[in-house]
C-alpha cells in the first residue's frame, strides 16, 4: 500500500504524541502528580496509530486499562487527556473517569476499560449499531493477550462470527499480563483460538508501522466490505511496568533493553520514513519539537487547572432521574 | 381499552415502540426460537411466549436471537446504546444475571459519569423474576435489591398489565439504562390495558389505595397480595394505604414519606431475599425522615434468609403470603 | 475393547432405567404430578452411560439442566431421584433441589445445574482437588452443544489445558439448544473450538453404546495418565421438548421420528447384545421388567412420601451460621 | 504479639493455615507473578504484595496463579471446595465481582440447600474493596451489600490488622462459602497482633468504645473514622459507643439491638452505595426491633448514589468523613 507522505506524516506524528506523553506521565506521576493507576502504552504506539489510521470519525474502538495511545490515535484532544489524568474539570471525561476510563464518543473512542474483557461485547454492539444505521462502520476491540482468556472475549467473537458484525480483534500481544506470561497462560495460540470461530488471524509484526498498517487495512477492508471478523495478533513489548510502579522484575535480564535497542518501533518509522520515504530529520525534528510544546503545555494547563466542585460529584450519573 | 394478560401488555408496548423508532431492538435467547432450525421460526416468542409475534413483523435484524452467551449480548446492547440505537435485551431469568453482571455494573451503568456526561445508554434488559412456580433455587430469585443498589441504573417493577405497558413504553424511551422486572408468576393476569401507546413516568408511586391507619409498600407481585390483605383489614375497620412504589431506583421517596406522616404506620412488603433489600431501603429512608410521624416499629414481610426452595411444600412458606402481611399489619394496630 | 457380560448388562440396565424413569416422568409430568421445570434425556442414555461407566465413586461428573440420565448412570439412587422431582421429604435432596439441582456427591454426582455452563469451572475445581488429594480421579463435565458459547465453559476450557487437569468435556450435541440451533450458534466447530485451547476432540456416534464407551474409556485414560483435558463430540438428539410443556415446532418435519426409527440407541443396543454379544431377548425383557417395577414403585412410594416441613425450610442454608 | 500491618495479618494468617492443614490452597491472578515468566517468580504476591512470600514456602501446587478468567477460578474454587480440599481465591478487586458473580450466587451459595445438606463448601474468596486511592469507579466499589443479600454465604469485614488475622482464620477453618474484604487503603495502617494463630469467631460484634449518647455502628474502614469521631464527641461530651460488626452475614443483631436499647440513638456508617446497603440493613433492623427504644430518627452515613469519582478533588467529599459522622452523631443529641 503506497502512502502519502502527509499520511506518513500524520502517523509520526500520532506515534511521537504518544510516545511523549506517555513518557511525560511517567514523570510526573514518579512525582506524585498524577493519583490513581497508570498503565503506559509506550513500546506499542505503531499498533494503535497503525490501525486507527484506517479509521472515520464513524467508526469505534473499545480500549483497555492502556488506552493511552488508543485515544490519541483515535483523534481525543491531548491537552483535555492530560487534564483528565490529572483529575482536573476541564480534562476530557470533566475529572470524573481518569486514566482507566478515558472516553469520547464523538471520535469514536468507546472508553478505556478498567475490566479486562469489557470492551469486546461492547465492540460488538457498536457493529449492530454501525448495520442498523447504515453508516458502513467498523468496531476495532483493541485487546491485551491476557484478555483472550477472558469468557467476555471469547463470547463475542463467537458472536461477532454468527452474526458476521465488522469488528477487527486486535490483540497487542506484549507477552505478558500483569505479571504472568502469556505463553503460559493461553492454551493453544491467537490463531487457534482465534480459528476455534472461524474468524481469520493476521500476525503482524507490532514493531512495524508499516506491517500494521498494512494487516490493519485489510483485515478493516474485509470487515467493512462484509466479510466478518477479522483478528490481528500484534506481537509487540511495553516498556514501563504493567502499571507506573511495577519493578518488572519477572521480565528476562536484560530482555527490555534488548527490545528497545533492537526494535523499538519510533526508531525504526523513523529510519524508514527518513531512509526510504523522503522525509527530512528535520521535517520530524519539527514535530518532534512541536509535539514537546504540546505535551510540556499540556502538563502545564493541567497544573493549573480548575478541580471539579463538589456539586460534580452528583451530576452525570443519569441523563434525568 | 381492553382486558390483557401482563404477557400481551408487554408484547404490545414491545411493538409499538418498535413501529414508533426505528433504532429500538431486540436482543435475547430464543426471543424469535427456530433460528437457524429447519422447522417453524418465531417458533417460541420467548421461553413464555412474551415476544412472539415480534420477529415476524420486524424481522431478524431487529428481533436478535444470539448464542448463550449473555456477557456478549448484554455488552452488546450497552454498546449498541453507547452508539446510537435502543436495543431491549431480554435476560431469561434474572437469576442468569452472573454470566453478565460486569456488562451492568461497571459498564452500562457507569459509562455517563465516568465519561463526564458525554453519553446516554438507552437501553433496557427486560427479565423475569420471582418464587411460585417451583422453578427452584436458581430461577426464583428476585435480584432487584442488587440492581437498586448500583448507580447509573434504573429498576422498574411492574404491578400489573396496565403498569407493565406503560412502564416499558417509559423504559423504551427513557435515555438512561434501565432494567424492567416481570414476574413469572404474573404472565397470565388480566386487566384493562389500552390499546394506544402511553407512558407511566418513573419515580412516582402509585397510590392503589387510601386508607389512615396503616400503610403497605409492596413491590411488584405482592401489591396485588398487599390488597388482598387490605381488603380483608377493612373487613375488620383497619383501613389502609398500598403504594406501589412502581420503580425502586428512582424510589419515590415523598410518596412514601407523605403517607406514612399520615398514617403513622408502615409495613414493607418484599419478595427479594430479606438481607439489604428493596424494604430495608425503604424502612430506613422513613426511620431517618418520617420518623417522628412512626407510632410504632416498622415491620418488613420478606422471604426468610435462605435460597427458594423447590418443593411447593417448602415454597409457600417461603413466599409472603396475604395472611402474613394482613397479620403484620393487624399487629402494628395492636392486634393479635 | 472386549466388554464382560455383567457390564455390558449393568450398561443396558443403566440405560433403560434412564429411558423408563424419564418417559414415567414425560407421563406424570403432564398429569400434573411434577412441579417446576423439567428436561428429559430419553434418547441420549448412550452417552450417559458409556461415559459414566468407566467411572469410579472417586470420580466426579458435573451434569446440566437435563441431568437425569447423568444421575442414574452416576448411579444415584432411583426412587430417591424421583421423589426428589416430586418434592417429597424422601428426596435425594429433601425436595429443596427437584430436577435441575439433583445431586449425590458421595456418588461423584456434583450435581444437575440449571445454569448453562455452571458446570466446567466446578469440574475444573473437583479436578484440582483430585490432584491435590492424590485420588488420580477423573472429571468429566457433561455439556449441551449451547453451553460451549457460554464463557464460562470456554474459560474451563483453557484454565482445564492450562494446569493439564483431568477433565473431560463431553458435549451432548442433540442439535439445539432450547429451540436455536447449534449449527447456527456455534461458529467454527466443536473440533476447532477445542483445538482453538490444544485440546482434542474425539467424534462420537451419540447413538452408538459401543462406540460412546470406547471414545470415552480412552479419553479418560488419557486423562488419568496426566495427558490433560479431552472433548468428547456426542452426537445424539432428545426426544422430547427442551422441556416439557415444549412444542418442538422449530424441529424439522418428521425429523424425530426418522431418528427414533432409524437410530434410537436403546434398540440399536438391543440388538447389538442380542445379535453380536449372545444376550438373550429373555435376559433384557427381566431386566426391563425390573426397571418397570422399580419405576412403578418409585412413582408410588414418591406420591405418598411426606411433604418436607415448614421447619425444612430454614435448614441446610449454612454448615452454621 | 508485635505491631504488623495489614497485609501482614492477612500474610500470616495465609500462612499459618496453608501449615496447618495440607488441603488449605490459594488460587487467584498474579497472587505469585511470573509464573512462565524468565524473570522472578513471586515477583508480585498479588497486586498489592499481599500474598508475597507464601508461594516460595508452598509452591506452585498450592499457590496458583491462574489465566484471567474469573468464572473458572472462583469456580474452581467452589468445585474443589465441595469435593475435599479448602481452596483460598484472591478476586483482585471485588469490582470484578461481575465476570464471575454466577459462580458465588449460584453454585457455591446454594450447593448445600440445593442439595438437601449433603455438601459443604469451605471456600473463601478474599477481595480488595473501597475508595479512597483514585481507583476511580471500576476500582472503588465496595459491593459487600450485594453478598450480604445472597443467603449462603457469609460476608466478613475486617477493621483492622487484628481483626484480618483472626477473622481470616476463622474464615479459613469455617465449613461455609466466605468472602473476605480487604479495604485498599488499610493495607498499611498498623496494629498489634499476636504471632500465633487465632480466631476471631463470626457473628459476634465488636465493641471497640462505649458510651451511652449515640451507638455507632460502623463497617469495614469506617470503624477508625467512627472512633475519630467518637473521640471529637467526647471532647464536646457526647459519648458514643462504637459497633463493628464485623461480619454482615452473619449479623450480630442483638449487640446491635442492646446498644440501641441502652443508647436510644443510632448512626450507621456504611462506605458502600446507600441504596439496598447494610446501612439501611441494620436500620431497618433496629426501626424493627428496638423502635421502643429510639429517641429519633436513624440516621445514615454513606457516599451519595454515584459512581466513584476519580478526581481526588469529588473523591474526598464522596467517602464518608469523620466530619460527617461526628456532625451526625451530634445531630442527634439535638446539635448543630
Ligand atoms: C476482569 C478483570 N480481571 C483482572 C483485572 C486486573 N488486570 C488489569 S490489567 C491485567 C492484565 C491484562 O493483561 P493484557 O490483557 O495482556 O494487557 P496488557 O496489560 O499487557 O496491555 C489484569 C489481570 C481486571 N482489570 N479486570
Ligand atoms: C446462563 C444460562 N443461560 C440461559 C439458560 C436457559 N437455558 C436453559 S437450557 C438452555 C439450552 C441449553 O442447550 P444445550 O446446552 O444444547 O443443552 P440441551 O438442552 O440441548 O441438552 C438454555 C438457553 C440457562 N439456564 N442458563
Ligand atoms: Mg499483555
Ligand atoms: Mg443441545
Amino acid at each position: 500500500m503506497h502512502l502519502a507522505r502527509d499520511t506518513l506524516l500524520t502517523a509520526y506524528r500520532s506515534m511521537a504524541t504518544i510516545r511523549a506523553f506517555e513518557e511525560k506521565v511517567h514523570e510526573v506521576f514518579a512525582r506524585g502528580e498524577i493519583p490513581g493507576f497508570a498503565h503506559l502504552y509506550a513500546g506499542e504506539e505503531a499498533s494503535g496509530v497503525g490501525i486507527c489510521l484506517h479509521l472515520n470519525d464513524a467508526d469505534y474502538i473499545t480500549s483497555t486499562h492502556r488506552g493511552h495511545g488508543h485515544a490519541i490515535a483515535k483523534g481525543c484532544d491531548v491537552p483535555a487527556m492530560m487534564a483528565e489524568l490529572y483529575g482536573k474539570r476541564t480534562g476530557l471525561c470533566l475529572g470524573k473517569g481518569g486514566s482507566m476510563h478515558i472516553a469520547d464518543l464523538d471520535k469514536g473512542m468507546m472508553g478505556a476499560n478498567g475490566i479486562v474483557g469489557g470492551g469486546p461485547p461492547l465492540a460488538c454492539g457498536a457493529a449492530f449499531s454501525a448495520r442498523m444505521l447504515n453508516t458502513n462502520g467498523v468496531v476495532v476491540a483493541f485487546l491485551g493477550d491476557g484478555s483472550i482468556n477472558e469468557g467476555s472475549t471469547m463470547e463475542a467473537m463467537n458472536m461477532a462470527k454468527v452474526f458476521n458484525l465488522p469488528v477487527i480483534f486486535a490483540i497487542e500481544d506484549n507477552e505478558y499480563a500483569q505479571a504472568t506470561a502469556t505463553n503460559w497462560s493461553v492454551a493453544g495460540s491467537m490463531t487457534k483460538r482465534a480459528a476455534g470461530f472461524d474468524i481469520p488471524t493476521t500476525l503482524v509484526d507490532g514493531f512495524d508501522f508499516f506491517d500494521v498498517h498494512q494487516a490493519a487495512g485489510e483485515a478493516i477492508d474485509k470487515a467493512r466490505k462484509g466479510e466478518g471478523p477479522q483478528l490481528l495478533h500484534i506481537k509487540l513489548y511495553r516498556y514501563y511496568g504493567h502499571f507506573e510502579g511495577d519493578a518488572t522484575t519477572y521480565r528476562g535480564k536484560g530482555e527490555m533493553d534488548k527490545v528497545k535497542e533492537t526494535k523499538d518501533c519510533m526508531v525504526r518509522f523513523r529510519a524508514d520514513l527518513t531512509a526510504k520515504h523522503d522525509i527530512a530529520e528535520a521535517d520530524l525534528e519539527k514535530i518532534d519539537a512541536e509535539i514537546a510544546a504540546l505535551i510540556e503545555q499540556s502538563v502545564q494547563d493541567a497544573r493549573q487547572a480548575e478541580s471539579p466542585r463538589e456539586a460534580d460529584l452528583h451530576t452525570d450519573v443519569y441523563v434525568s432521574y | 381499552m381492553s382486558r390483557k394478560s401482563f404477557r400481551q401488555a408487554i408484547n404490545e408496548a414491545l411493538r409499538d415502540e418498535m413501529r414508533r423508532d426505528p433504532t429500538v431492538f431486540m436482543i435475547g435467547e430464543d426471543i424469535v426460537g427456530g433460528t437457524g432450525a429447519p422447522g417453524d421460526q418465531d417458533a417460541w416468542g420467548g421461553v413464555l411466549g412474551v415476544t412472539k409475534g415480534l420477529a415476524p413483523e420486524f424481522g431478524a435484524e431487529r428481533v436478535i436471537d444470539t448464542p448463550i452467551s449473555e456477557m456478549a449480548y448484554i455488552g452488546a446492547a450497552a454498546g449498541a446504546a453507547a452508539t446510537g440505537t435502543r436495543p431491549v435485551a431480554e435476560l431469561m431469568f434474572v437469576d442468569f444475571m452472573g454470566t453478565c453482571f460486569d456488562q451492568v455494573l461497571n459498564q452500562a451503568a457507569k459509562f455517563r459519569y465516568m465519561f463526564g456526561g458525554k453519553v446516554k445508554t438507552p437501553m433496557v434488559i427486560r427479565t423475569m423474576y420471582g418464587a411460585g412456580l417451583s422453578a427452584a433455587a436458581q430461577h426464583s430469585q428476585c435480584l432487584y435489591p442488587i440492581f437498586t443498589h448500583v448507580p447509573g441504573i434504573k429498576v422498574v417493577i411492574p404491578s400489573s398489565p396496565y403498569e407493565a405497558k406503560g412502564l416499558l413504553t417509559q423504559a423504551i424511551r427513557d435515555d438512561d439504562p434501565v432494567i424492567f422486572f416481570e414476574h413469572k408468576f404474573m404472565y397470565d393476569d388480566k386487566g384493562e390495558v389500552p390499546d394506544e401507546p402511553y407512558t407511566i413516568p418513573f419515580g412516582e408511586a402509585n397510590l392503589t389505595r387510601e386508607g389512615d391507619d396503616v400503610t403497605i409498600v409492596a413491590l411488584g407481585r405482592m401489591v396485588k397480595l398487599a390488597n388482598e390483605a387490605a381488603d380483608q383489614l377493612a373487613e375488620d375497620g383497619i383501613h389502609c394505604t398500598v403504594l406501589d412504589p412502581r420503580t425502586t431506583s428512582p424510589l419515590d421517596e415523598e410518596a412514601i414519606l407523605a403517607s406514612v406522616r399520615r398514617t403513622g404506620r408502615l409495613v414493607v412488603v418484599d419478595e427479594a431475599s430479606p438481607r439489604c433489600n428493596v424494604g430495608t431501603d425503604i424502612s430506613a429512608l422513613v426511620a431517618e425522615q418520617a420518623f417522628d410521624a412512626l407510632k410504632g416499629p416498622i415491620r418488613l414481610v420478606s422471604p426468610p434468609h435462605t435460597p427458594v426452595p423447590f418443593s411447593p411444600a417448602l415454597e409457600v412458606h417461603y413466599i409472603p403470603s396475604v395472611e402474613r402481611i394482613r397479620d403484620t399489619a393487624r399487629s402494628l394496630m395492636g392486634g393479635a
